[in-house]
């Protein structure tokens, strides 16, 4: 058995890190952070260049043709190099979306756009507070045209096209809207993490095609957001990882009372526990990559299982790694926020942890059953 | 067991009323959020003066000090009371806590007659404001592990070197610092106490911004800052001693009762504003037991805090029990921001006027982790508890009576 | 303000330690357990000639008329020694009960019989596993007669009369029960602390008398069982003062790596976080019994509150008293088990800790409205 | 990335069906529980050893061991492979880990010729079963603070003291024991390891009643138990150096997966089987999510037993991963019995064939408070983890270097 990723796509993850370590270093991040830019252009157009965003995607449409694992391995790399692409908006869930459901028009052409750089794509599904549910969606698709308001929307104001999610009839479809056409009026919103961006959508009788069959709205979605959960997982576990790495390398060279912080005893069993959960998301992360990769039956209870572990496993070591470095791991200087901030997004964006906590023991009482 | 005033207590409190009713306004009590941070700071610091300048005349500054130092004499439980009372009213934020409440008794603990005749009455006026420098950025939760080095030239001190985390050095006159003067010394043996010029040309005062995007602390670069041997506070090598006696005096939570039930509502209130798979929140059993137990934390610390009012009350020293209000308030705070961004679902990552519901817990979700490092991390507090507490043994010391230039420390880049 | 008992109150304290040190040992409470005695006669005989039996019970009915402040101070003994007898059941539940809604009569014969020992009595509700709610109960009370099953019901096996909760018409109705009499059926079950016992009660057309107005049971317990949760809630106080007691003089004589287990941080810490979770469970517990001495409108929050707080606090003192002992901690000849046991027993006994939350919840919620 | 075998796995595991087929009987995979408490440990031990040396006989004993001295030299994949596939049959239960699994090795590695000829190939073909005797009541997690004292007479030692935590002592004959040969020495350098005869009439077994109930670890007494010195392993004061052996070599949970996923389903099912506030527990928010993160955990323990599994079977050593797998099994074993527990309400107090429910909570939360101590505590792990996997320093010794005799140690009474 070899319950590991191949020896190539460790070497593609070993590539796209030192392409992140030179081209999204976390002051690069801060910049993007402190202009309030929303995304780096440089990055999107480097990573596009090699290839990042059609990884997954077909080669007929532009794509390198590979699957989920070697995305998998670079969606890790994104999230420890806290990356400010629109990349899980564009690739997880547009992509994915229409990989899944899209007619071959559209995948000529939004898959070959985005494989290309050209196109930033999103998903925009919620438009209130509280858990995501088929009764708290009001947008209405008919007769080709969407009205209704979406936020918070990642990336939404940078996006060329959104799949949204809307009524249609009695039931729910998906649709594409040309976000920089008619009818649509965006506004960024305020959100903790400003190299996330958020942005409300408004939509008046604007322009929208139909993807996937009418009706299968609301059970595309879900289908999508677990396979995005997968590689979201990724994210988070990557960002747990560096996390750890930059707080084990300051607590090792931080001295107090003559000795390295690092050795008392209270910082190193909390630093055990956070490895500790660290490795069990991480285990689940290749389960979820191995049953997406496989379309295994045990995908939804493997990505959800992912997505929660790798992101309290993140949210747990942002939280320590502020409290170890300290009063300056407070400051605005100090990267701590960075990965606090990026930490709470990721566990936010694709539904929060509770709902996948809630996705998961309805899959796990039905299999039981 | 009761929460009443004895009767000389509740004569005082009456008092304190009458006085509070001639000379300020009463505070909308429903207004619980007050936002003064549209006000210049300039203009609040001037609102503060005066307030204290006032209280200073008609005879309600520094209740607890001597009389002979500008204070009443009064009680501590007096103090509390004035403190209780003050707090109803609308009055302009408080800028003396560390001087009245730490460095004015480290002065009258170990200064000369001059000192204290010199700083003691201008500081319970309040025309002079103080700030604590003391913390240096490689030397955090071991203080005493502090560098800024003092130099004697002539009948001066030369300063040099760097604090950090003060507390308003922008609008302070004098600030009381520790410095070291003999690294050949032991760590704790080598420190000497100094009161300082914050108007000293060789200050520099930069505001160090927090995460959360606020300011309320300071660096403060000291380059050749001279202060007279006049100046000193306790003798050369004790500084240590002198400022166990200043931390001694850190203001206490005591009475501060945790805030009573407002964050508890207003997540009750945020859980009845969402759905959770299609009900109402506040119906989802395990969101109804997790603000259960918030509230029953918050309870613990609030009747803590009365536990302590008794123990003043009743003329004792308040138990250990104060010494855990921050560690656990601080800790629940961190939870209940959390907590409130994920009721909001996705949408909890949106902050300020573009929330969808309070945007309160992304504010404290943004600036608990500062108070759970200000004032002594978690870590610190732990430490307190379990040696000065309950009594148990020290960590092992391995910088004990070696000479402090061979102690490693700070942070190695 | 003087937000403590009384210095009367806590000299009553401290006599009732030393009586209990005495007459009821750690040897003294595991010959009951080792024994399956269920509980210490001898013991039972004592308090009952000392007095605590009827410290709340008013004078004309053979009580010491005192209040609960001076109750409170008993539990808390109670529980610091472990007391292998039916204290709450007969005091907190059974008596209060009685002293609540019960008629002269009844108060006659009951608390006096209760205030000079000669009563065991229990509180009967719970009847199958899961939350106690009006519809779990099928217990009927026609015709004087009681038919029903109670499980599990704690010292039902000892007791001499149970207080019933039963339905009557289309609703629920209080009903006491001579155990010794017609229709009676009990038999001890297996628990995990024998020194606390539980059983199970059928009656068969059992002669039966209404306790308070017909259709006034549920309401009746409810206030019964808050009442009983300040003083339950003063039992778990205790045991977690005397568990934390024992652990701290263990951790600070036991020696490892030439110096004493206590000075490690990892158990320092943990020390520090019990000692301020306890501190936090006595406040609580004050503030219960303020508002049950008084009657307070807050009575019903202050009790669940107390109920909450001491019970974890009892439960995560008892779990790291034996990780603390370290391999000792786990055999039967130390007395950690002991504890650890209680702890979860006195955590079920009245409703779970997690049903008391359901109750503080709506309690608050309630008054938020 | 899959979970298949290598062919040459595949192979190997057709070959142990086979054979496995034509000499036991496959086990119910249903009946997960298996009771076998109502056999006489004698008949046990009796059908243990029957299998063991019908194994040798056909070749399938020891597998990883050299062939020189009982093995098969077989790599450890094909090892765990035998293993996995032994747990699908009707076998009893094994008496021979330790010895096989740690005090076999110490032999190969430390033992002269004619100790490994004497002892590793009855120790294979388990007519003699042996135990390990480190432990001592005054020694737990600091193991090399043993006070067993062994002393030379002629040619033989004469052993007295207690130990402690021996697993099978009653049916054992050998016993591999360290004990200190030198009191003047430092802590470490003056222990000297033994192989005992655990016949002699100078050591008396005693069971250890645990909490629970059950017996699973005896106390043994040894009073002038003799040794002859060639059944010394190391040179005299080189025991500490030995035992390192022998917990190295201590079983690793590799393989053993968590146990998949029948509690959760348990879980699930008691939780479907009790009503909270009038509707089924399963229902309720925090219930379900609170068994979510049990699943998670779970799983997270399955998969990382997965690549553990698969770094063998690619040659290499498994990663560190292993080293959590007890602590994160232990605390939440004691979380589920707990939760268990708590969906029972108040009849959660009700035990064994009282249970109103499944008795396997009421079980698991007095088992697991043992499985959190024994074989290295929660912290004794957690320093294993932040020292040999992370490589963060070790906590400052302060009996480092001194004689042992000055050194502090056990429970002061």
């Amino acid at each position: 058995m070899n319950f590991d990723f191949s020896e190539e796509q460790k070497l593609l993850q070993s590539t796209a890190r030192d392409y992140l370590t030179e081209n999204s270093s976390l002051s690069h991040v801060r910049e993007v952070f402190e202009a309030d830019a929303g995304h780096s252009q440089a990055l999107w157009k480097g990573v596009a260049e090699l290839g990042w965003l059609g990884v997954a995607i077909p080669e007929e449409y532009g794509g390198a043709g590979y699957g989920y694992l070697e995305l998998a391995m670079i969606a890790g790399e994104i999230g420890q190099a806290l990356a400010p692409i629109p990349f899980g908006s564009t690739v997880y869930l547009a992509a994915e979306a229409i990989t899944q459901v899209g007619n071959d028009d559209q995948k000529k052409q939004y898959l070959t756009g985005i494989a290309s750089g050209d196109l930033i794509g999103t998903l925009a599904t919620t438009e209130k507070a509280g858990t995501l549910a088929e009764g708290s969606v009001s947008a209405t698709f008919a007769d080709g045209k969407l009205t209704g308001t979406k936020l918070p929307v990642a990336d939404g104001d940078i996006a060329d096209f959104a799949i949204v999610l809307a009524k249609e009839g009695s039931s729910h479809s998906l649709v594409i809207v040309d976000l920089n056409g008619d009818g649509v009026a965006r506004t960024r919103l305020n959100s903790i993490d400003a190299t996330r961006p958020q942005a409300k959508l408004v939509f008046t009788d604007a322009p929208a095609t139909r993807l996937g069959d009418a009706g299968s709205g609301w059970t595309v979605t879900q289908d999508v957001l677990t396979r995005a959960a997968v590689l979201m997982a990724f994210e988070q576990l990557g960002g747990a990882d560096r996390a750890f790495q930059i707080t084990f390398d300051f607590v090792m060279n931080r001295f107090a009372f003559g000795r390295p912080i690092g050795s008392f005893q209270s910082l190193k069993h909390r630093m055990a526990d956070l490895y500790a959960d660290r490795e069990l998301a991480r285990s689940n992360c290749y389960w979820a990559a191995w049953a997406l990769e496989n379309n295994d039956d045990e995908l939804a209870v493997a990505a959800a299982s992912a997505k929660i572990s790798a992101g309290d496993a993140f949210e747990n070591m942002v939280v320590d790694m502020i409290q170890m470095h300290g009063g300056v791991g407070y400051t605005w200087e100090y990267d701590c926020h960075l990965f606090y901030r990026r930490a709470k997004v990721l566990a936010h964006t694709i539904g929060t942890t509770a709902e996948w906590r809630e996705k998961l023991i309805t899959q796990l009482i039905e299999d039981a059953a | 067991m009761d929460f009443n005033d004895s009767p000389e207590e509740a004569t005082y409190r009456a008092k304190v009323r009458t006085w509070l009713d001639a000379n300020a306004t009463l505070r909308d009590p429903d207004a619980s959020k007050i936002n003064m941070l549209d006000e210049a700071e300039g203009d609040l610091i001037a609102k503060a003066k005066a307030w204290q300048a006032h209280k200073t005349k008609e005879g309600w500054a520094c209740l607890r000090w001597p009389k002979e130092f500008g204070g009443q004499d009064a009680t501590t439980m007096e103090s509390v009371i004035f403190g209780q009372e003050e707090g109803r009213y609308d009055i302009p934020p408080s800028i003396y806590g560390i001087g009245h409440g730490m460095l004015g008794p480290t002065i009258m603990a170990h200064g000369t007659d001059e000192q204290k005749e010199r700083f003691l009455p201008s500081m319970v006026k309040g025309d002079e404001v103080w700030c604590q420098l003391f913390s240096e950025p490689d030397a955090g939760s071991d203080l005493a592990g502090l560098k800024t080095s003092a130099v004697k030239e002539g009948d001066d001190w030369v300063i040099n070197g760097q604090k950090i985390w003060t507390t308003g050095a922008q609008f302070c006159k004098w600030g009381m610092l520790v410095a070291r003067t003999d690294t050949n010394a032991a760590k704790h043996a080598g420190l000497t106490y100094f009161i300082v010029d914050m108007e000293d040309p060789g200050i520099d005062i930069r505001p160090i911004k927090q995460m959360n995007g606020a300011s309320g602390f300071n660096e403060v670069f000291f380059t050749d800052v001279r202060t007279p041997d006049t100046n000193r506070l306790g003798a050369v090598g004790d500084g240590w001693r002198v400022a166990i006696t200043t931390l001694m005096n850190e203001r206490s939570s005591i009475g501060s009762g945790g805030g009573g039930g407002a964050g508890i509502k207003d997540l009750i209130k945020q859980a009845q504003d969402v759905e959770i798979n299609g009900r109402p929140g506040i119906e989802d059993g395990g969101v109804r037991r997790k603000i259960a137990d918030f509230a029953v934390r918050r309870s613990g610390l609030k009747y803590t805090g009365q536990r302590g009012l008794s123990a003043l009350s009743q003329g004792q020293t308040p138990g250990p029990e104060a010494s855990i209000g921050k560690l656990v308030a601080a800790i629940m705070g961190l939870e209940m921001g959390a907590f409130g961004m994920e009721l909001q679902g996705a949408a909890g990552v949106l902050s300020g006027d573009d929330s969808l519901g309070d945007p309160t817990w992304q504010q404290t979700y943004m600036a608990m982790p500062g108070l759970r490092l200000a004032g002594g991390t978690d870590e610190i507090l732990r430490n307190i508890i379990s040696e000065r507490v309950l009594g148990m043994p020290g960590e092992p010391r391995i910088d004990k009576g070696k000479p402090f230039k061979d102690i490693p420390s700070g942070t190695a880049r």
